[in-house]
């Protein structure tokens, strides 16, 4: 066990170098030089050649032991991301939009996890019926539904006209009470392929020789579901939800926007608005990191479902 | 197995004592996109008390699809029972509500499948699988239906037995994920067993042990066993009676010995000449020619004919299909060309 | 095997006949698949003929989006059926050329996710070692950052350079973006089909005769993965358009001309006045077009591959 | 089956304490206290003087940091009073040393910085260690570029900095010749050449403030969230982003309530408070809204003292005389109007080949913008045209202006100057390109109503929509043809808009038309070291002409502020210079508290 968590911290290396290497080539050499906005309007050039010392954007971008390059691979692995433009520490801002974006995404995750296997299960009890048909296709009809829309409309209707919701984050309210319009909609959005996918994911192990087994021995339909396929099926809703799980991390971009959560979404809207790239590349890094330790995470999670799989 | 009859004699056997499952114009279908697959046509026969009935015939034909209509486990929505009745001790299977027919499943016929390993849930323990159904219909506790459980494992002849109920189906070979399918059909003693192939997939040594440990369980338990296969060496040792499927439909049927002794049909002649037979040695083996229809171009006519040295060239085999017919007693046919079956009209 | 698969196994076409054939043969008995071809197509022909519209000046519909053609915000009525938008114009017209702008976008994304992601995947399955290690890690590396952030980043950081000599504006910087992240999905795919295949026999057969080995992937192994290729353009397709639908949103897309992301994000605004024909408008638009792409692409997925879904 | 069980119910823990964590409810207000509560549109940067360069963010820290001189809170025209300073300052004969005495008791607010936490007197060497960190090369300030050649021996300090390694690394106690103090409460400031505007755009600016030295020492870099003023209120909880709170800084000396203003002023009731000590509210809270609607229905429930109209509201709130419709009367609820010293324009870049040398085409383009109909579809009819380059507020407004007729939309001089720029140009002219500093969608259909109104007369442009970063850089560059932006200023002087226009201001500089000509320029020279008076106005109203003929931009309009505020919100006038007015407001709390439980009826 140790020695496979091992193995496969080491095989992350690669990875992340690579993250690195991408974000350094994205936003080093490709994105350039943000200096002249950071000056402001009608600095003049001195300034703007600090502000280029300030951000070592005046060291050459390969070569030497103080390239940019080097630094780039130096900060990250030490988490130190520097400032963003408006001189806020890159990883406070990160720290601080953690809270809001989790508030928001984790209730959301959950709440349609929940609902979608729910929901997965009982379309599967009547799979093959006009029930199952009609299921599929309300599913398909929210998947295409843009999300924006969904917002919109959620916003105007349920908060604005009606008055139900909160229309805005407002630091007055609690966070339950300013997270619940946002967290309803991204349910209602999400709900349509999460609930496609399990019902595949629940079909495809109803097909399975084992669930006639338990039907020959004489087993109810809720026996079989609930005991003998829920249990398989866990292992792709396990594996869904860990591989979900990185990015709860990084909130929603656009319900923050809408909603005024200041949450790591709303953060990234800004930075991409600002082209603050310190953020943008921080924000990449971490979430990159995020999702290489929960693969790990998920691959344990396996052995744990699964007595067929063992790590060694 | 004493009759195989077609409708209007069948009525007669009703009440027949020693009969414990007759299966009368069994019709199951699989309505898919392309058109109707008539995978079970007309199918009827009944199995005594206490005897193995084999049920043969290749791949595709149809015998694990009337197993499953058996069990009402014809997976829906494609498959539906199209017609017919499954009488077992008197009630027709087929009106039962579902919840009486749970009843039936695990307690009064058990099956065993053909994929022994993916038959068996991953995730659970063996033991737990088998105890499942015990505490079922035994209405056991669960403590006890362990006991049974490992009691059953160690019937079936697997060693170390409370051990290994604690053991997943991955930790087990094939020839011990079959003990443990054997183990679970008879826990609740059935009446009828149905194995489905229950040797295709194993070593030919483990073949026989398995199928020991089968008669030797019939023996105790005094169960019927419907024995699904295309293995004829198997029908010929251990089966009482046996029916011969082609195409979705029963062609021949008689106890073992006598048509192992004189088939009549053409196809149950020419499965009989590809079988290897101590004794004949030197004698070349025959095949079939042609290969199998498939379900949704069937031939019209005999659906054997194109196949058939007889039908090839016969006009009536071509657009009419024989139905199966007792020509003497006890023994059935449906073959325009069998010695006897237009007399029966 | 069991009885049930055997089933689906007997309908498996019988040599001679192409899988190609048999998938189209099956499809076209699916009435729901074959409406929604149909609007598909539809949508497809609208924003062709926009192009070729706009390419030859033709003043006709949608290519006159910008032509006023009533007061400012007026609601839906039997002269502008979907209403007028800030300008006066008509919301009808900017809707349908919206469709040009986001199947222009999906398509390039696509073709040029296709065009990276397939021969790396081909390559990386064939010839494993080495240079599947360089190609896996590349795709690695990029699945490890979340995609909508991938995107993005690439989408700030292109916007507005000269790469190669050629300005990237617009939505050429969207579907560069989308098409550079996305290429990941396919190239996985493709990698894993080519392994599965290149010990089968045929591939044998084709060295033991002495194909070269370009000659063995392009035209003994491509045929057999590209309906792979196929099923995951068809239901990608819908994500891009959904994508373009964002990145507008966030001032990234098109800006210059009626897109449906650029037309929603209009009508955040103009809800609270009560105008909602714009906001609906596209919604309709987006709605019934990747609807009609999911459930074909569904159809087209089951009926290519049904081992792909069995139930 | 139980691990993941427990995985799963470990998670949903997690995801609990997550949302119990953060949960960020304000704190609870007490009946009795004076809480101030307004919205704040934009997230604020950061609360260090000399890096404000954001008007929320100098909303904020004007309450905590004070200038020596501020703006006669009733007064109009706007009048500076001493604030820091003991009187006006003393301005030697040839303008150029200014004489300052500074205010005793003065302290700055208690800080962890001082020694023991308690706060220390205010000194003139504040001032000079303020004015040098802005020097200070280090320090980034953006408000260098106003004290650039001005203060003697200043430059030399800000070559000086550019040699030290860090910020902290600098020397400040080096003599600056210009910059010194006699002793502790007098500042003797020199300058290089006169400067009418130093007083307001130094002495009154809050970039200017005075910060104590070893608040800068102890925070670092950290100093823009950990402001030490000397003002009468100071930071307690600032939530990046979201929310900010100032309480009563209880050190602030005693203040009184002005006691006279302009006429109308004590009917207005804003003579209520005359003379009585302030500030009146004992916290101030900023909630973050960037979204106007959200703000609007926080101020219609009472829960923010004074509010804007969101433009797509507007109809519900004002009606087309300009009025309040009654069912805002019903609520009691006032409205403000007034002018912004602000103009917008599409300015054309003079260095580019096809604009700068083709007045009749910009003249046509000029012409082709009907800023009636600009205003009206997008500010609800209450901008102003711009006829000119300075806002009609401002002092040195030509009234004759509109004569000139620059404003005048007129499509068929439009297409006839347009004939007359073929000419010029000597064949076809090629599409024109307007650079637009964002995608949103006010830019999108700013852009649109622009591309419309110039295809409108016969002309192909195409709009660039921008992230403000490439809009910046591309302006610097003058890699631009078109580009619509605007200013507004901050103090009441024209000079600031014309400066926009100074040839020496071009190339990077704030002259981003790149307009330049040597009349204009020599004006400016003459106006800039004259004091306010008839005959610099004079000198302001000729460069204007001169700028409008040489058209190096079109001019579409000014700004016009509508304000509501709530019948409990008193002393609330409208500043168009002044920021730091929190300490004179005042809540009727009996009031507000009806309008509460009123609401809370309604709803």
């Amino acid at each position: 066990m140790t020695t496979y968590i091992i193995r496969r911290l080491l095989y992350c290396v690669p990875i992340v170098f690579g993250v690195l290497l991408l974000t350094f080539v994205l936003f080093v050499v490709i994105g350039g030089d943000i200096s002249i906005e950071i000056a402001g309007k009608g600095a003049s050039q001195e300034t703007i050649d600090e502000i280029r010392e300030e951000y070592g954007l005046n060291e050459p971008l390969f070569l030497g032991w103080d390239s940019q390059f080097i630094n780039h691979f130096k900060n990250a692995l030490t988490f130190d991301f520097g400032r963003a433009r408006d001189r806020e520490l890159v990883i406070d801002k990160i720290k601080r939009g953690v809270g809001p974006s989790l508030a928001l995404t984790v209730p959301m995750f959950f709440a349609v996890v929940v609902i979608a296997v729910s929901l997965s299960l009982v379309i599967a009890f009547v799979h093959g019926s006009m029930w199952d048909i009609f299921a599929v296709v309300v599913c398909i009809a929210g998947m295409s539904v843009p999300f924006l829309s969904f917002i919109l409309f959620g916003q105007y209707f349920l908060a604005y006209k009606w008055g139900l919701f909160p229309i805005f984050f407002s630091s007055d309210l609690t966070m339950a009470q300013n997270v619940a319009l946002p967290v309803l909609i991204g349910v209602a959005a999400g709900l349509g392929g999460n609930v496609r996918f399990y019902r595949t994911v629940m079909l495809d192990e109803m097909g399975r020789d084992y669930v006639r087994t338990a039907f020959a021995k004489g087993l109810s339909a809720r026996r079989v579901l609930f005991k003998h396929v829920l249990k398989n099926a866990l292992i792709p809703i396990i594996t869904r939800m860990a591989m979900a799980i990185p990015f709860l991390f990084l909130g929603s971009l656009l319900l923050e926007r809408f909603f005024g959560i200041p949450g790591l979404g709303y953060l990234m809207v800004e930075a991409i608005g600002a082209r603050d790239y310190s953020v943008i590349s921080a924000m990449t890094y971490i979430s990159a990191i995020f999702f290489v330790v929960f693969n790990l995470i998920t691959d344990i999670c396996y052995s744990l479902v699964d007595p067929r799989v063992s790590l060694e | 197995m004493d009759r195989i009859t077609n409708k209007k004699r069948d009525l007669k056997s009703m009440n027949d004592n020693g009969t414990l499952l007759s299966v009368r114009d069994l019709s199951t279908h699989f309505f898919t996109e392309e058109g109707v697959v008539k995978a079970v046509q007309d199918v009827g026969f009944s199995i005594k008390r206490g005897r193995t009935f084999a049920l043969v015939g290749e791949s595709g034909c149809g015998k694990t699809v009337t197993a499953l209509s058996i069990m009402r486990l014809v997976p829906a929505p494609q498959g539906r029972i199209a017609g017919g009745e499954i009488v077992l001790e008197g009630k027709n299977l087929l009106e039962l509500s579902e919840r009486r027919m749970r009843e039936v499943r695990g307690h009064k016929i058990a099956m065993i499948f053909q994929e022994h390993r993916s038959s068996l849930n991953p995730v659970h323990t063996v033991g737990s699988q088998i105890a499942e159904a015990v505490k079922l219909h035994q209405k056991r506790s669960s403590r006890e239906a362990w006991t049974d459980a490992v009691e059953m494992l160690r019937n079936a002849g697997i060693a170390d037995a409370a051990e290994r109920a604690r053991e997943y189906p991955h930790q087990f070979s094939g020839g011990m994920c079959q003990r443990v399918m054997i183990a679970m059909a008879v826990s609740c003693e059935p009446a009828l067993l149905i194995a489905d192939e229950p040797t295709t997939a194993l070593d030919v040594t483990i073949q026989g042990r398995i199928l020991d440990l089968l008669d030797e369980l019939q023996r105790e338990n005094g169960m019927s066993i419907l024995l699904i296969t295309h293995d004829l060496g198997i029908v010929a040792q251990r089966a009482d009676d046996v029916a011969v499927m082609y195409a979705s439909r029963i062609v021949e049927s008689a106890d073992s010995q006598r048509l192992f002794a004189k088939p009549l049909h053409p196809y149950t002649q020419g499965l009989w000449e590809s079988l290897p037979r101590l004794g004949f040695s030197g004698r070349r083996l025959r095949t079939i020619p042609g290969v199998v229809p498939e379900p949704l171009r069937f031939p019209a006519g005999c659906k054997f004919h194109p196949r058939c040295p007889k039908g090839r060239s016969d006009r009536r085999c071509q657009s009419i299909e024989p139905e199966l017919r007792e020509v003497e007693a006890g023994r059935c046919v449906a073959c325009w060309h069998a010695r006897g079956y237009e007399s029966t009209l | 095997m069991s009885e049930r698969k055997q089933i689906i196994e007997t309908r498996r076409p019988p040599k001679g006949r192409s899988l190609w054939k048999d998938a189209a043969g099956r499809l076209r008995r699916r009435k729901p698949a074959m409406v929604c071809l149909g609007v598909v197509i539809a949508y497809f022909l609208l924003a062709g003929s926009i192009h070729v519209g706009e390419f030859f000046d033709l003043k006709v519909g949608p290519t006159l989006w910008a032509e006023q053609v009533g007061r400012s915000y007026a609601p839906p009525s039997s002269k502008n059926v979907l209403g007028t938008d800030i300008f006066g114009q008509s919301v009808l017209r900017k809707t349908l050329y919206g469709a040009k702008i986001s199947i222009t976008v999906a398509l390039c994304a696509s073709l040029i996710s296709i065009a990276i992601g397939v021969p790396l995947g081909a390559v990386a399955g064939y010839f494993r070692g080495f240079v599947d290690e360089v190609i896996v890690w590349l795709y690695s590396t990029l699945s490890s950052v979340p995609y909508i952030l991938l995107i993005l980043a690439f989408a700030v950081v292109l916007r507005d350079k000269t790469l190669f000599g050629y300005k990237v504006t617009g939505i050429t910087a969207v579907y560069l973006a989308i098409g550079l992240t996305s290429w990941v999905g396919i190239c996985r795919l493709v990698r894993g089909e080519i392994i599965k295949h290149k010990d089968r026999e045929y591939v044998m057969a084709a060295v033991s005769y002495g194909c070269s080995r370009r000659r063995i992937i392009f035209r003994h192994l491509m045929p057999n993965v590209l309906h792979i290729v196929i099923i995951d353009f068809s239901l990608r397709f819908v994500a891009f358009v959904h994508a373009e639908v964002i990145l507008s949103f966030l001032g990234l897309g098109e800006s210059d001309r009626p897109s449906w992301g650029a037309m929603i994000n209009d009508a955040r605004m103009e809800l609270s006045r009560g105008v909602w024909w714009q906001m609906a408008a596209a919604t309709a638009a987006v709605f019934f077009f990747s609807l009609a792409l999911n459930i074909f692409g569904d159809a087209l997925r089951d009926s290519l591959d049904p081992k792909l879904r069995i139930q | 089956m139980d691990f993941a069980l427990k995985f799963l119910s470990i998670l949903f823990v997690a995801a609990l304490a997550s949302i119990a964590g953060c949960d960020g409810s304000a704190p609870v207000e007490e009946p009795n206290e004076m809480v101030l509560h307004h919205v704040l549109y934009t997230k604020i940067a950061g609360l260090d003087p000399a890096n404000i360069s954001d008007i929320y963010s100098r909303i904020v820290a004007s309450q905590i940091f004070e200038t020596l001189y501020d703006y006669h809170f009733l007064k109009r025209p706007y009048e500076l009073v001493p604030l820091l300073a003991k009187g006006m300052p003393q301005i030697s004969e040839d303008r150029l040393v200014y004489t300052i005495i500074i205010k005793k008791g003065v302290y700055f607010q208690s800080d962890a910085c001082f020694p023991g936490g308690k706060a220390r007197e205010l000194k003139a060497q504040d001032f000079v260690y303020s004015f040098k960190r802005i020097a200070n090369i280090k320090t980034l300030s953006p408000s260098w570029a106003c004290l650039d050649e001005r203060i003697l021996g200043l430059d030399e300090f800000r070559q000086y900095t550019k040699s030290c390694a860090g910020a902290e690394d600098v020397d400040y106690s080096r003599r600056v010749e210009g910059l010194q103090t006699p002793d502790d409460h007098t500042l003797v400031i020199k300058l290089t050449k006169p400067w009418p505007q130093f007083i307001y755009s130094a002495l009154a600016d809050t970039a200017f403030a005075p910060v104590a030295e070893e608040a800068v020492a102890y925070y670092g870099q950290d100093i823009i969230s950990h402001p030490v003023g000397t003002g009468p209120f100071r930071l307690n909880v600032w939530r990046r982003g979201s929310y900010v709170e100032l309480v009563r800084n209880p050190t602030f000396r005693v203040e009184p309530y002005p006691c006279e203003g302009e006429s109308g002023d004590a009917e207005a009731g804003y003579l209520d408070d005359a003379g009585k000590p302030i500030p009146f509210a004992d916290r101030v809270v900023w909630t973050v809204i960037e979204e106007y609607q959200p703000a609007w229905l926080l101020f219609l429930g009472g829960k923010v003292d004074a509010g804007v109209i969101p433009k797509d509201s507007f109809d519900e709130v004002v009606t087309a005389g300009g009025e309040l419709t009654s069912a805002m009367k019903d609520r009691n609820i006032h409205l403000k109007t007034f002018s912004d010293p602000s103009t917008y324009w599409l300015g054309f870049n003079m260095a580019d080949d096809i604009l700068g040398k083709n007045k009749p085409l910009r003249r046509a383009i000029s012409c082709a913008i009907d800023r009636e109909r600009f205003i009206e579809l997008f500010f609800n009819n209450r901008h102003l045209v711009a006829h000119g380059v300075i806002p009609p507020m401002m002092s040195s407004y030509n009234p004759e202006i509109e004569e000139k007729g620059h404003a005048r939309y007129d499509p068929q001089k439009a297409e006839e100057l347009l004939a007359e720029a073929v000419k010029v140009r000597g064949g076809k002219l090629p599409v024109l390109k307007i650079a637009m500093p964002g995608a949103g969608t006010w830019f999108r259909q700013y852009g649109q109503f622009l591309k419309r109104s110039l295809n409108a007369v016969g002309l192909e442009v195409e709009v660039q929509y921008m992230d403000r970063p490439t809009f910046q850089e591309k302006l610097r560059a003058g890699s631009v043809e078109m580009f619509a932006s605007g200013a507004s200023a901050a103090i009441p002087d024209a000079q600031e808009f014309l400066s926009l226009f100074y040839g020496k201001y071009r190339a990077g500089g704030p002259n981003a038309f790149n307009y330049s000509n040597p009349e204009f320029d020599r004006l400016y020279e003459k106006a800039q070291v004259l004091p306010d008076g008839p005959e610099r106005r004079e000198l302001y109203q000729e460069m204007e002409l001169i700028v409008l003929e040489d058209c190096p931009a079109a001019f579409l309009n000014h700004r016009v502020a509508y304000v509501l505020r709530h019948d409990w919100y008193k002393n609330y006038k409208p500043h168009a210079f002044a920021f730091g007015l929190s300490k004179y407001r005042r809540i009727d709390l009996a009031k507000r508290a009806a309008y509460r439980e009123l609401v809370k009826k309604i709803e």
